[in-house]
């Protein structure tokens, strides 16, 4: 379900309408699709680390609609929403993180490891910080290749004190690379404050260091999103100019589904003022309000968005458990 | 005495040595405030402070060389790895650095460290977080490697660990954290380092495991027992480097026989090394090779039906022991 | 057929495999204008460009990533390490990124990534730089790690590694670089990776030994003959992993004698491995124990006299020859 | 040999002809010992890599100053100067690099391994960044004991780029600790022109991204060094503040014995244009200049360092080899 759109300039000028319900659209299927995700790992249908993505779906989303089909996205294990935003196959998706052998990686992945090659997501990737090179390697493809593609890698401010932060945005810079470094800043890396990890918070301004254009932008809104990213990747595309992206969000669950009340380090205050700015709702008011959408239209929305994630979920708990084989293949290409 | 779980063992252990030692400090991701990501240091922030419980930023190579530095010029520092996976970010740090440091200065400088967290596989935590970590470390010189079974274990030996004067790679488990066991409470119940434990006597086979392949070995021990009958010796390395060759040569010549069960994929594993100074050191005692038993030789899966398959079950060890005895 | 060294044997393998497939490039410290800290990179500049062949900053753990990159969207990076020993800041990148892509991804992403470089200890380079580092990879799901001992070896071998679809672990030697030895000329010459190589024929043991220390190996093996009329097999398996388990067994069981030799410091090192699938699966071929000869459990000592003590000697070698006969 | 006297702020004010006298020794010594070494490498009585300091003398021994004996330092490879500056006993140093029992390190670190604990001088390190976070954790421990000591950590332009430098001054700024980064910028990683290796090349500048102080100063003028770390130092001692200071220093010889003529990354112009900003020649015609020097004194100083150096070699020539018992011995504390 990728946004065909190729407006890469967008938030001027007037919203269109399609383009409105479409955002609105994605931003609640990945919310109905992981709230589903948090009852089947109630269920013990899901194991491992879940990580939810509720409260920042607007970064995916608006960051996403601004590439193509054949762009690339990469992210952290925090992906269910990427990985939808890119457009994979949600019912492919549920299984995986059912661990069953129609998943997008076949079950052997799980939560953490969504990849799915058709929409040119690279991934679910564990290691905090350990993906950003990675990143920078595609871009580094991209330009030997000479193709006109961008990557947009997503991670949180907990990868910035990581040295690969650095040396990815060094690269980068250094060699032109079309990159978007996107830190879905969420002021909390598990139980610690960004104050506590970092001599400088305002993230964006780590891109001075390295002489790139570095832009902060309010990760609750999908439009501001949409057309912060979309500047930088008219930047990366135009003149293969790496950009950082800051988008300024929260999580409004725990760090995993561990971590349920994630009272220990945050206030129930400032989560409930956080949840006032809760991405789909004010953007949904926001299309009520200039009459993009009216309250028929909002049903069928969701009611459309309820209808696939039931189907998602029946798609998985019909996926039969990888066989066992498979132990032993992918091992080596 | 008292009946406590693993987890609070560790926990035990850390706070006696730090109200012992001031020099003794803890730092690490979320040691502080969360209590820790498996809560071993729940409490110790509350009761050392700020200055002593020190929660890091994501950086596990900047802290870890932050350990060294301190360690190199006095200060006795515990670094955590939320799970080990995260310390082959840091393995400059401890092989090229901590390692060496005593050695390269002709015995100037010492660098007293601990860096510990959990290891190995738990529970569907796929390919990158499932991994037997003690196999970057146990063959370097210059450092020591623990893997506690028991809560006793895991209390004696942490102290020891951080007494040592050298660098120590203690790695607990996950799964384990919840085992609960008798553990001695005076301050001063210490086990040694380098000191392997016969965990159950037998006769007829010397089963070698450590941490949590030690649990499905004893589980496989009492199923050879009652339907065949084979009597099997489990001996427990406890520490993996220095290895106690003596305490399982010692068994296997009364034995003759030898099984290592590991849960890391095969080659290359803890299991070659016993398996090749039992045999060096013990070939006429032997009736027959050592036999092996080790995980798949792949990355962990995440579907649960296809990680329960990567690492070697009961039923595997079974036969292996049956084997091993000619009782197959 | 040529007769060049070992160095010109890998220029010859980059250039070959350069011109043969526009995907593949050369990324790594002083690739480039200087040639190559060891120049085994010399005119590839001047012959394919910056584009294809480039220079890094260092910062191991993000050019690899980089070459990780590049490989899981279709490119065929070869990532040079200035020395294999500073491989390990970019271990996460390697085992736990390159090794688990294809993996993770239930198949749909590979790693066609060579890293490599020189590894092993050379001339008084102290304890930092002198480290035997093929420990670290080998038994790791997912890689392939090769270590070269002749220039036929390390042009046919290099050559398989860029065309394979996996990460390959390549670790040269820099003090075989200026080994010189017969190479074929065709562009075709390839030797597969995974195939051990009998490179002495013999009766009585079978040596096993790879990279440096294949000949001192073969030095010892020509004075036991004179002295003592021992004819030794030498066996080199010149992949690490996967092992050729095959042609080692096939040459044991017709010595029915085995000796390993490693440069690393011994406990839990390639050795370990060998000898004890050796044992698992001859022990009745076996009429001694697999002899194992390594380097000392300590760091590489700078000084020269300590350094040659470090390494495994010829004498070491020829007397374990003797032991391992029984003529000792 | 550690200079005594307790200015943490010199530079201004009329230098003071002792101290000079003292800072030209301390370079000249530095620029013989390497000068003999060369020789002895050529003649086979050194072994491994030798990398020599030649050019940039005026930047350790500006450095060092202004701290004390207690005061620790720490460098890389190329650290022969440093020892010396810090106070080691030249005899002991050239020893360590013959591989002699009586070397620093008993022999086993070699050129690149100096340590001295008894001037506090932590090494002596090979792995570049590698030891900018032990700098750092040796400033913890400072803190935690709350003692009145500084450290000097000295590196190179080649270690930017790595994680390490990124993930220590977030640490020592994000915990406020008492250490000067001290970036030698010689302009060249090995064959690497800083403009290939760094899309900053004003290396000071990424003090900002942490918002640490950081200052560039001219590592050719010792005083100007002397200066800048001095209130660096003043920083770090009153209110535990870590700075970077990125000394502009240039190094004549190659990168190690084994590159020569270091020919083909530079041409023989900039070297021999880099030449006549020689640290201790210019140093020197300064104080004749403003008679705090006359030839005599030059003649009696330059006579008594050969004299040191002529005794170095002749105690290390003396020393013999390690026992090889050694070889097993400090493996483990
Ligand atoms: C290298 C590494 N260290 C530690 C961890 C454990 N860990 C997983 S998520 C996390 C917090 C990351 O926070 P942030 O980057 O802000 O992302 P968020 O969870 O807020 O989306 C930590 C410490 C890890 N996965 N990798
Ligand atoms: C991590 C690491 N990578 C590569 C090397 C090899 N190497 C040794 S010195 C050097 C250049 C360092 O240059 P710089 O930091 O500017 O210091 P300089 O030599 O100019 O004093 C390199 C690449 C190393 N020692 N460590
Ligand atoms: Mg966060
Ligand atoms: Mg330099």
């Amino acid at each position: 379900m990728a946004i065909k759109d190729k407006t890469t300039t967008a938030g001027g000028g007037r919203l269109d309408a399609t383009l409105g319900r479409q955002l609105l659209a994605q931003m609640l299927l990945i919310r109905r699709f992981e709230e589903k995700a948090a009852e089947m790992y109630a269920l013990g249908k899901i194991g491992g680390f879940l990580h939810l993505y509720i409260g920042q779906e607007a970064v995916a989303v608006g960051a996403i609609s601004t590439i193509q089909l054949d762009d690339y996205a990469i992210a952290g294990y925090r992906e269910h929403g990427h990985a939808l935003a890119k457009g994979a196959d949600p019912r492919r998706l549920m299984a995986e993180l059912f661990g069953r052998r129609d998943g997008v990686s076949k079950g052997k992945g799980g939560s953490m490891h969504l990849f799915d090659r058709s929409v040119n997501f690279l991934g679910g990737h564990a290691i905090v910080g350990g993906y950003l090179p990675i990143a920078t390697g595609v871009a580094f493809a991209i330009r030997y290749e000479e193709r006109d593609r961008v990557i947009l890698c997503f991670f949180g401010d907990g990868s910035v004190p990581q040295g690969e932060f650095h040396e990815s945005l060094n690269l980068s810079a250094l060699w032109k690379l079309p990159v978007v470094y996107i830190c879905e800043n969420n002021r909390y890396a598990m139980g610690t404050a960004i104050e506590r990890a970092l001599a400088q918070t305002e993230i964006y301004r780590f891109a001075e260091a390295y002489k790139m254009p570095g832009e902060a932008c309010n990760g609750m809104d999908v439009l501001d999103v949409r057309a912060c990213v979309g500047r930088a990747v008219a930047r990366a595309r135009e003149s293969r100019t790496p950009s950082l992206v800051e988008a300024r969000t929260y999580r409004f669950r725990g760090h995993s589904m561990r971590d349920p009340s994630a009272a220990i380090y945050r206030t129930k205050e400032e989560v409930a003022q956080e949840k006032l700015r809760d991405p789909i709702g004010g953007f949904r008011d926001q299309l009520l309000r200039e009459g993009l959408l009216d309250e028929a239209g909002w049903k069928a929305l969701s009611d459309e968005v309820e209808a696939r994630v039931a189907e998602a979920v029946a798609f998985a708990d019909a996926s039969p458990e990888p066989p066992a084989e498979w132990l032993l293949e992918d091992v080596y290409a | 005495m008292g009946v406590i779980t693993y987890r609070e063992a560790l926990n035990h252990a850390l706070r006696e040595e730090m109200e012992r030692d001031e020099r003794v400090f803890l730092m690490g991701e979320e040691v502080g405030i969360y209590g820790g990501a498996y809560k071993v240091s729940q409490g110790l922030l509350e009761k050392f402070g700020e200055r002593r419980v020190i929660d890091t930023p994501i950086c596990e190579s900047g802290f870890t060389g932050v350990g060294i530095g301190a360690a190199m010029v006095g200060l006795r520092p515990i670094v955590e790895m939320m799970t080990f996976n995260f310390a082959l970010l840091a393995l400059d740090q401890i092989v090229n650095h901590a390692a060496k440091l005593h050695y390269m200065s002709g015995g100037q400088f010492a660098c007293p460290l601990v860096v510990r967290g959990p290891g190995g596989p738990a529970h569907q935590l796929a390919a990158q977080h499932s991994q037997s970590m003690e196999t970057y470390f146990y063959h370097v010189p210059g450092l020591k490697v623990v893997r506690p079974t028991t809560p006793r274990d895991a209390k004696g030996l942490l102290k020891s660990a951080i007494r040592d004067d050298n660098p120590v790679i203690f790695i607990e488990s996950e799964t384990l954290y919840g085992v609960k066991g008798e553990v001695p409470e005076e301050a001063e119940f210490l086990i040694p380092l380098g000191v392997a434990e016969v965990k159950r006597e037998g006769r007829d086979v010397t089963a070698i495991a450590y941490s949590g392949m030690y649990y499905r070995v004893l589980e496989a021990a009492e199923e050879v027992e009652r339907t065949d009958g084979i009597s099997v010796e489990i001996v427990d390395p406890r520490t993996l480097r220095p290895m106690d060759t003596d305490t399982i040569l010692a068994s296997v010549r009364k034995t003759h026989r030898a099984l290592v069960a590991e849960s890391g994929a095969g080659f290359a594993g803890m299991g070659s090394e016993i398996a090749a100074f039992v045999t060096e050191s013990a070939f006429d005692d032997l009736d027959a090779p050592v036999a092996r038993v080790t995980g798949a030789n792949a990355p962990m899966p995440y579907a649960r039906n296809l990680e329960r398959l990567k690492t070697p079950s009961k039923e595997k060890i079974v036969e292996a022991l049956r084997r091993v005895c000619g009782a197959a």
